[in-house]
């Protein structure tokens, strides 16, 4: 296991403002890290950190086990995908794509193959003699997709690289890039938006908010066991319900408050009785049923289909989302019960928002469900 | 006529308003005065019929006998020299001055302002200057040069017919320098800075970086640089008045000083104008250079 | 209703014209004079795009060897008899180089403003220190070619002479006395003195007598050295007293130029300007009574002004300057053999072709024989 | 290295490139304080013997200076107003299209300032008296100048029009904006760079402009500081040291004014603007 | 029915590029539409020639009735979001927002409060003060919509206004901009490559390929009924699989053809015997059974998980994706059996991609499928 990337408390100020906070982070050869946070978190910033293009206010960065806070982006041997695609307007696309090659000395020729080789497999070989100008929103972030993969860096940084392109083509990119990394044995950072990106690419995934770094750790780990109302909220499209709750009077079960309904679920470890807690259900672990037979029973609001799922929106206080496969038969204003699947019920700390078994079950990700919730009682 | 109103405020009206204008009053005052001189070159002008288009008609005669006279090769050649080794020394060291004061350090900005200097200067004054300063007996350059021990004996910069049209080539670099020099700062400044984050990225150093990004993104600039810069020192009159007033023996002379004796030292106006017509054709193609070259502009 | 008269003229506030206009125009004579100067480089191309276009003043002063161009066109008025019937101008009064200047074909088409001369000054401080007697100046040119290399002292920077080879009328200034004083004259130029004149020159440049720089260098700036001690002698004119009485700071002295042997005929330089009235003027009475108020003020013309009157009549008053007084009298000898430059109406032509001669001579790009031979020729096209 | 000691390096060298070229500017400064003759001394004398600090009372009262410098400035402000009224509009159309129409444009403009003022000045004056302008001598020399200037102007505004991005001024458009106003409010403040600095230049030679004056503006009360300036040049004599007085009073506050102007040169005028 | 947006026999050129060929489209009113196609298809191109940005090459437009070839973008009153955003560069945030309230006379307190309030709305509040360039992708991209949706224009133009955004906030814009959108009565259009966008919040889809428009109409009908291959393969995320098929020699089944699989299914309206067809079906519409169960045997390739649902591929040529709520337990490598709702397949033909039963019933959406394919045989 060799550390190809390293943070150790690394902060950013822009001026009096505090963009990345004391991160630390350790990277491993060939990782495929995947960087999610909320707009403006700081996840660009963090990228071209590393790539040399913001000096760390404090902190120390290294690469290959190397320092690197003062060492120049051109020797870092990196390969970014700017979010703002940065191409080189007076070049053609060709030019832009063959442009680290060229530099490095590589033949004509040879630049040219490479460049035809890129282009075909990101759909840009009709465009090769176009300029920037002259390309779409999608094509221009293509070429400059391109113009990364072009090379065989150490590490590759990606700024959100796909999000000007059709899902097709989405798809298709995301198997190029996991193989070019594959193949590369490269580190890569992938800052998206994207869930199904950030849980089908990556090897590890970084959360970030407001300049911190909330969580990392296996895709599905996170999903599974947010360590925080944030990151569970944050993780998975659609998004995690949310219910507060508080802890009952003998602290075995928890009741639900959803305004006009209340659900009491039972929980198989005490907890302080009157605990302020938040109940967290995502919504595919949610099932109708008949009204009267789930833990709820709910009034329909928005039914949203997308063709092959329905997100269905309770008109209730907060609102819940539950998703349906295929077409559903709900319609807006009909009472329909909503069944949990209470394994898969998490609890946060209503204040603090921390998942509340992690003091017993930190690290153990394999194993089962420590929070056992009894079936819900209405 | 709404349309017509709608056009100027929104349309192509709006635009072709706006060029015409301003080319309506360059030719008014620029154009017909240059019309003036051309026709000028193929007439027979006496002094007092200057105020008159009415002159008897000569043909090329102007052109023949100008061509004819043996100073005419060796001032011709004299411009050349000047105009290209002007512009390429103004644009050296003014971009390379721009380049410096685009390093962010404390105080460059303002010093850079100081170098505006050779622009505000009058013309009599710095052709006064630099004819001390290029003297050969007392002149400062001669001084340091023999301080520094670079020369022996002193060089007679105006005096010498081989050195007298670098002596104002020298001077006029001086002059040139700041006019390049600011407007290759605002040509830095207009150059995204993500262009250079990427160029980085891709490995370029500081020289790749400069011919790859830097020099196309400014082509615009440049271009309008060099070809005003080359009318500018076309122009140039003051230096040539001060420093050698085109001798020794016309070895400094060029066109324009030459234009100006001819016309109002010797009052030959028509052979002043049929300089002037020569000027006119060799700004004529550069201009067709320039222009050229604005095809291949980046616009932002 | 006052006639308006309008004048033009270099002189700057300090000078004759500006000052003696006002004194005119306070004698209300019911003519109103308005001024205006222009630059020296300028008189002539100003008079001419004016008077092209019809807006030339009533008087103008001309340097003298422009004088003939608009005379010869006809541009200026023909004052001949109005002069005759003068009673303050005379024509006898005046030196008869600057008279000859304003006479084209036998009429008078204006009337002497000023009037100066060449001579050569030397530095009595250094004639002493080389063992020279400064009380007897060089006299001849062989004189001064010995004293000019006795003196030449490159360790201390010093130059033996200081005069003006410059390529424009400066040059030409210079450089005709010596052709004059040796037969020759801008109509002969080629002329066997002539070119021995110009060899002269040539021999004080090549051997360093003077600096390289005179072949750019004006008289004033020529002078300038003579004043900070760098030249032992300077050829040049009175206008240099006053600043050298300021600044020298060494004993100095004027003599008249040197000839090429003893008892040649002496010749000088001719300077300064004429007063004349534009041919358009519409008020040409009262033009020319200006200028009879101009001619009667000459007595105060270096009194006032520091300038000398083109006329032998007028005495020059004494300064109280004992070195100025001395010098003074050089000149007004020296201006007796001052001839003009001309006049011809294409005079700026044949001083080009003057000019380039002697530069392509003291580059050493020609012989003075060939380069006079070539001036000659294109002199002769212009005579026709 | 550290960016301190960085930063120090690059002053001191600043420092000496500016000594450099400044050296005209102090023989000016130094010449107005020498003596008449010590100019000509061998060797050359770095600090006047006995500075003559009364010069510039003297040139000052004694050439009535305020005046002209006056008239400098009214001239110079209005060739600068003028020029860029009619200049950057059309720096701003020849910049946003790309077709032969605008080549002829660039063409024609560039041609019409080829020839030197000295050349043009006689037509120029011959037209202008015949329209009588010569009576409004110091607009008509505005108006010489303007045209004179205008293609050195309009040729690098253009230049800076061109890394305005288009698509701003689209999205005024789309706002609601009319093309003036997108013009004035989008385009014009991105530009400012460009503008800024060729007024700057274009200021400073009006202010300094020398033919035009002295053969259009005959009233004395109306000239310009250049012409005033020239009048210490004679057939025999010239006030070095006068000249050299003057012309510092009027180069320096000039100087000083732009130096403090032209930092407002600053980079990433249009960053943030694009994806 | 008001027709607020109409193009008849619209082409756009850039040069000898055909962007757009002649399209024709109607929009009524209060429509919300959605353009979608691949990149470089020609929706920016649209939406700018709408917006009067471009002059469209042949053709007329008309907004409200109202011939607007000519119109400038000013008169048209539409707001546009631009793709590269076109932020004003030399304003902050708060100045962008209110610009084009200000060149209407708007006073500036009501600018501001409305600036503020829809600040508010898009998480910019704490941003007012900031120039573009000192904000983050997605921060600018919420300035470009912001600037937008202050104003109460007759049509929006959104050129895919939430691809920066975070889930998150996405969900959260897309409610907004519907809520605007309804309450403004306003008309329009809005291009995306995200399917769920097209899907829940239009009205209407457009859906264009190299310029021209492939299909239109309501979501579902387009999900449900594609027009052809390219909309079918397009529309729905993951893609629909395609499988090669020939129709049987009587004419009342179809072979289809899976590389070392083969699978007969019987058609209940015969077509032509032998001819060459493309069989579709959504990966949502096969459900995994165990081996020798389904209409296939196939072998598991790649299995990813998302969390939510797991995309199962197949290691078959064509390869068929398969999706499975939750974790599921398929490993790469296992046979598994595929069961194909047979209901849910579509035919195309092989050539020109066109769907099968358009001839037949085209026009009758509701009517039931009329493509009856009998079960599965092996
Ligand atoms: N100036 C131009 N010159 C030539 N072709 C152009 C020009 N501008 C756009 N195009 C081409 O027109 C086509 C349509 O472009 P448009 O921007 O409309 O695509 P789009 O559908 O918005 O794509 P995307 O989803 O990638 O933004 C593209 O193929 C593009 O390459
Ligand atoms: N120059 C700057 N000055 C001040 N603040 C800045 C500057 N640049 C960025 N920021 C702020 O820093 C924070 C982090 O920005 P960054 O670009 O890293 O966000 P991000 O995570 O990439 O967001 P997005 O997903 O929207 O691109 C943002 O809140 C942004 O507003
Ligand atoms: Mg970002
Ligand atoms: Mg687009």
């Amino acid at each position: 296991m060799t550390l190809q990337i390293e943070l150790n408390g690394v902060n950013k100020y822009y001026g009096a403002f505090h963009a990345l906070k004391d991160i630390n982070l350790a990277i491993e050869k060939g990782t495929f890290v995947a960087l999610v946070g909320p707009s403006g978190c700081g996840k660009s910033t963090l990228l071209r950190s590393l790539a040399g293009l913001e000096k760390i206010s404090t902190g120390e960065m290294k690469i290959a086990g190397q320092l690197m806070n003062n060492v120049p982006p051109r020797k870092r041997d990196v390969a970014m995908v700017f979010q703002s695609y940065a191409l080189y307007p007076h070049m053609t696309v060709e030019e832009n794509l063959t442009y680290s090659l060229r530099i490095r000395g590589v033949k004509k020729a040879e630049a040219r193959k490479a460049a035809e080789e890129v282009a075909a497999t990101t759909g840009l070989s009709h465009l090769m003699k176009r300029y920037p100008r002259e390309l779409s929103g999608g094509q221009r972030q293509r070429v400059a997709m391109s113009r990364a993969i072009i090379r065989h860096p150490k590490a590759f940084l990606f700024d959100e690289p796909l999000s000007n392109l059709d899902a097709a083509l989405r798809v298709h990119m995301r198997k190029e890039i996991r193989a070019l990394h594959d193949r590369l044995h490269a580190t890569s950072v992938y800052v998206t938006h994207d869930q199904i990106e950030a849980m089908t690419m990556a090897d590890h995934v970084v959360v970030m908010r407001d300049g911190v770094i909330e969580q990392q750790g296996r895709p599905l780990d996170l999903y599974d066991r947010p360590a925080n109302r944030f990151v569970a909220g944050f993780i998975g499209s659609p998004a995690m319900n949310f219910i507060p709750a508080v802890v009952g009077e003998d602290g075995t079960h928890v009741l639900l408050n959803l305004g006009t309904t209340q659900a009491r679920l039972a929980l198989a470890d005490p907890l302080a009785p009157g605990r302020a807690v938040t109940a967290g259900i995502r919504p595919e672990h949610i099932r109708i049923v008949a009204a009267g037979q789930g833990a709820f029973d709910v009034p329909v609001g928005v039914v949203e289909s997308t063709g092959s799922a329905t997100y269905i929106t309770s008109a209730t206080q907060p609102e819940l989302t539950v998703v349906e496969t295929g077409r559903g038969d709900v319609r807006g204003g009909d009472i329909i019960g909503l069944s949990i699947d209470t394994m898969q019920l998490h609890l946060f700390d209503a204040e603090t928002g921390k998942r509340l078994e992690a003091e017993r079950a930190r690290g153990d990700a394999g194993a089962p469900r420590h929070l056992h919730l009894a079936q819900a009682v209405r | 006529m709404k349309r017509i109103l709608a056009s100027v405020t929104d349309g192509k009206g709006f635009d072709i308003g706006l060029v015409l204008l301003p080319l309506a009053f360059l030719f008014i005052m620029s154009g017909l005065p240059l019309v003036y001189n051309v026709v000028m070159s193929f007439q027979e002008v006496d002094m007092f019929s200057l105020g008159s288009f009415v002159r008897p008609f000569v043909g090329f005669k102007n052109y023949v006998d100008l061509f004819s006279q043996p100073e005419t090769r060796p001032i011709l050649l004299n411009t050349a020299l000047f105009v290209s080794s002007s512009i390429a020394g103004q644009f050296l060291i003014g971009f390379g001055l721009a380049l410096f004061f685009w390093m962010n350090f404390p105080g460059a900005s303002w010093l850079r302002g100081l170098f505006l200097v050779s622009w505000v200067m009058p013309g009599l004054v710095v052709g006064a200057i630099w004819n001390w300063i290029l003297s050969g007996d007392f002149g400062v350059l001669n001084f340091f040069l023999r301080e520094t021990g670079v020369i022996e004996g002193n060089i007679f910069w105006r005096s010498d017919p081989n050195y007298s049209l670098w002596a104002v080539i020298i001077a006029n670099i001086w002059l040139g320098t700041s006019f390049n020099m600011i407007l290759l700062s605002v040509g830095l400044s207009g150059i995204p800075k993500d262009l250079y984050e990427a160029a980085e990225l891709d490995g370029a150093n500081a020289l790749q970086r400069f011919f790859t990004i830097t020099l196309p993104m400014m082509r615009s600039t440049i271009g309008a640089i060099i070809a005003l810069g080359l009318i500018f020192t076309l122009q140039q009159f003051d230096l040539f008045a001060g420093i050698t007033s085109g001798g020794p023996n016309n070895s400094s002379n060029v066109t324009q000083y030459w234009a100006w004796d001819l016309s109002f030292r010797q009052y030959d106006f028509a052979k002043g104008a049929t300089i002037s017509v020569i000027m006119i054709v060799f700004v004529m193609l550069a201009s067709v250079v320039y222009v050229r070259s604005t095809r291949h502009e980046v616009r932002g | 209703e006052d006639v308006t008269i309008s004048v033009w003229s270099l002189d700057r506030d300090i000078q004759p014209a500006p000052n003696l206009i006002k004194d005119f125009n306070k004698l209300n004579t019911g003519i109103k004079v308005e001024y205006r100067q222009i630059q020296f480089d300028d008189v002539v191309s100003e008079a001419m795009r004016a008077y092209s276009t019809g807006q030339a003043p009533d008087i103008i002063a001309v340097d003298n060897p422009e004088h003939a161009l608009f005379s010869s066109r006809g541009a200026f008025l023909d004052l001949t008899d109005m002069i005759a019937k003068s009673s303050v101008v005379k024509t006898e009064n005046y030196f008869p180089g600057p008279l000859a200047s304003v006479t084209w074909e036998g009429k008078y088409y204006g009337i002497p403003k000023a009037t100066n001369t060449i001579a050569l000054y030397y530095n009595k401080d250094m004639f002493k220190a080389k063992g020279l007697d400064p009380e007897k100046p060089p006299q001849t040119w062989n004189e001064l070619l010995e004293a000019a290399r006795k003196l030449t002292d490159p360790a201390a920077n010093v130059y033996g002479l200081a005069f003006s080879a410059k390529a424009n009328e400066e040059g030409t200034f210079q450089f005709l006395p010596w052709a004059q004083m040796a037969g020759g004259g801008y109509d002969k130029i080629n002329s066997e003195g002539a070119v021995k004149a110009l060899d002269i020159w040539k021999r004080i440049l090549d051997e360093k007598l003077a600096s390289p720089d005179t072949l750019t260098r004006g008289q004033w700036d020529s002078t300038g050295t003579f004043n900070s001690g760098n030249a032992a002698m300077a050829i040049s004119g009175p206008w240099e007293l006053d600043r050298m009485i300021q600044e020298a700071k060494f004993d100095w002295g004027v003599t008249l130029l040197p000839v090429p042997e003893v008892g040649a005929e002496r010749s000088s330089a001719m300077g300064d300007f004429n007063w004349a009235i534009f041919a358009s003027s519409e008020h040409p009475e009262e033009a020319f009574k200006v200028l009879e108020y101009f001619v009667s003020q000459d007595d105060r013309m270096f009194k006032d002004f520091g300038q000398l009157p083109a006329r032998s009549d007028i005495a020059i008053p004494p300064t109280g300057e004992p070195k100025k007084d001395a010098a003074l009298k050089v000149f007004v000898e020296q201006l007796k053999y001052a001839k003009p430059r001309g006049p011809h109406p294409e005079w700026p032509k044949i001083s080009k072709a003057i000019q380039d001669a002697i530069q392509a001579a003291l580059t050493g790009q020609m012989s003075s024989k060939e380069a006079l031979d070539q001036a000659a020729e294109k002199i002769k096209a212009v005579l026709g | 290295m550290s960016d301190q000691l960085r930063n120090r390096v690059m002053l001191a060298v600043a420092l000496l490139l500016a000594a450099i070229y400044l050296f005209p500017l102090y023989w000016m400064y130094i010449t107005a304080l020498k003596t008449g003759s010590s100019m000509f001394a061998t060797p050359p004398k770095f600090l006047p013997s006995e500075p003559q600090w009364g010069i510039y009372a003297f040139v000052w009262e004694s050439r009535n200076m305020g005046r002209y410098l006056w008239n400098s400035l009214v001239i110079a402000l209005g060739a600068v107003s003028l020029i860029a009224v009619l200049g950057v509009g059309c720096a701003y159309v020849l910049a946003r299209y790309r077709n032969a129409w605008v080549d002829v444009g660039l063409f024609l403009i560039l041609m019409l300032q080829v020839l030197p003022a000295s050349l043009m000045v006689t037509p120029i004056f011959v037209g202008f008296s015949q329209f009588g302008l010569l009576d409004t001598p110091r607009f008509a020399v505005i108006l010489a100048i303007a045209a004179k200037s205008m293609p050195f102007f309009v040729v690098l505004v253009r230049a800076t029009f061109m890394s305005v991005p288009m698509e701003l001024e689209e999205a005024a458009l789309v706002d609601g904006n009319s093309r003036i106003g997108a013009f004035f409010n989008i385009v014009l403040p991105l530009a400012r760079n460009g503008i800024l600095v060729s007024a700057i230049l274009i200021f400073m030679q009006a202010f300094g402009e020398f033919v035009y004056s002295k053969s259009m503006i005959q009233a004395v009360e109306l000239q310009p500081a250049s012409v005033g300036l020239n009048s210490f040049m004679g057939p025999n004599t010239n006030e070095w040291n006068n000249i050299m007085a003057y012309a510092t009073i009027y180069v320096t506050p000039v100087l000083a004014a732009f130096v403090l102007l032209q930092r407002r040169i600053v980079s990433g005028l249009t960053s943030g603007a694009l994806k």
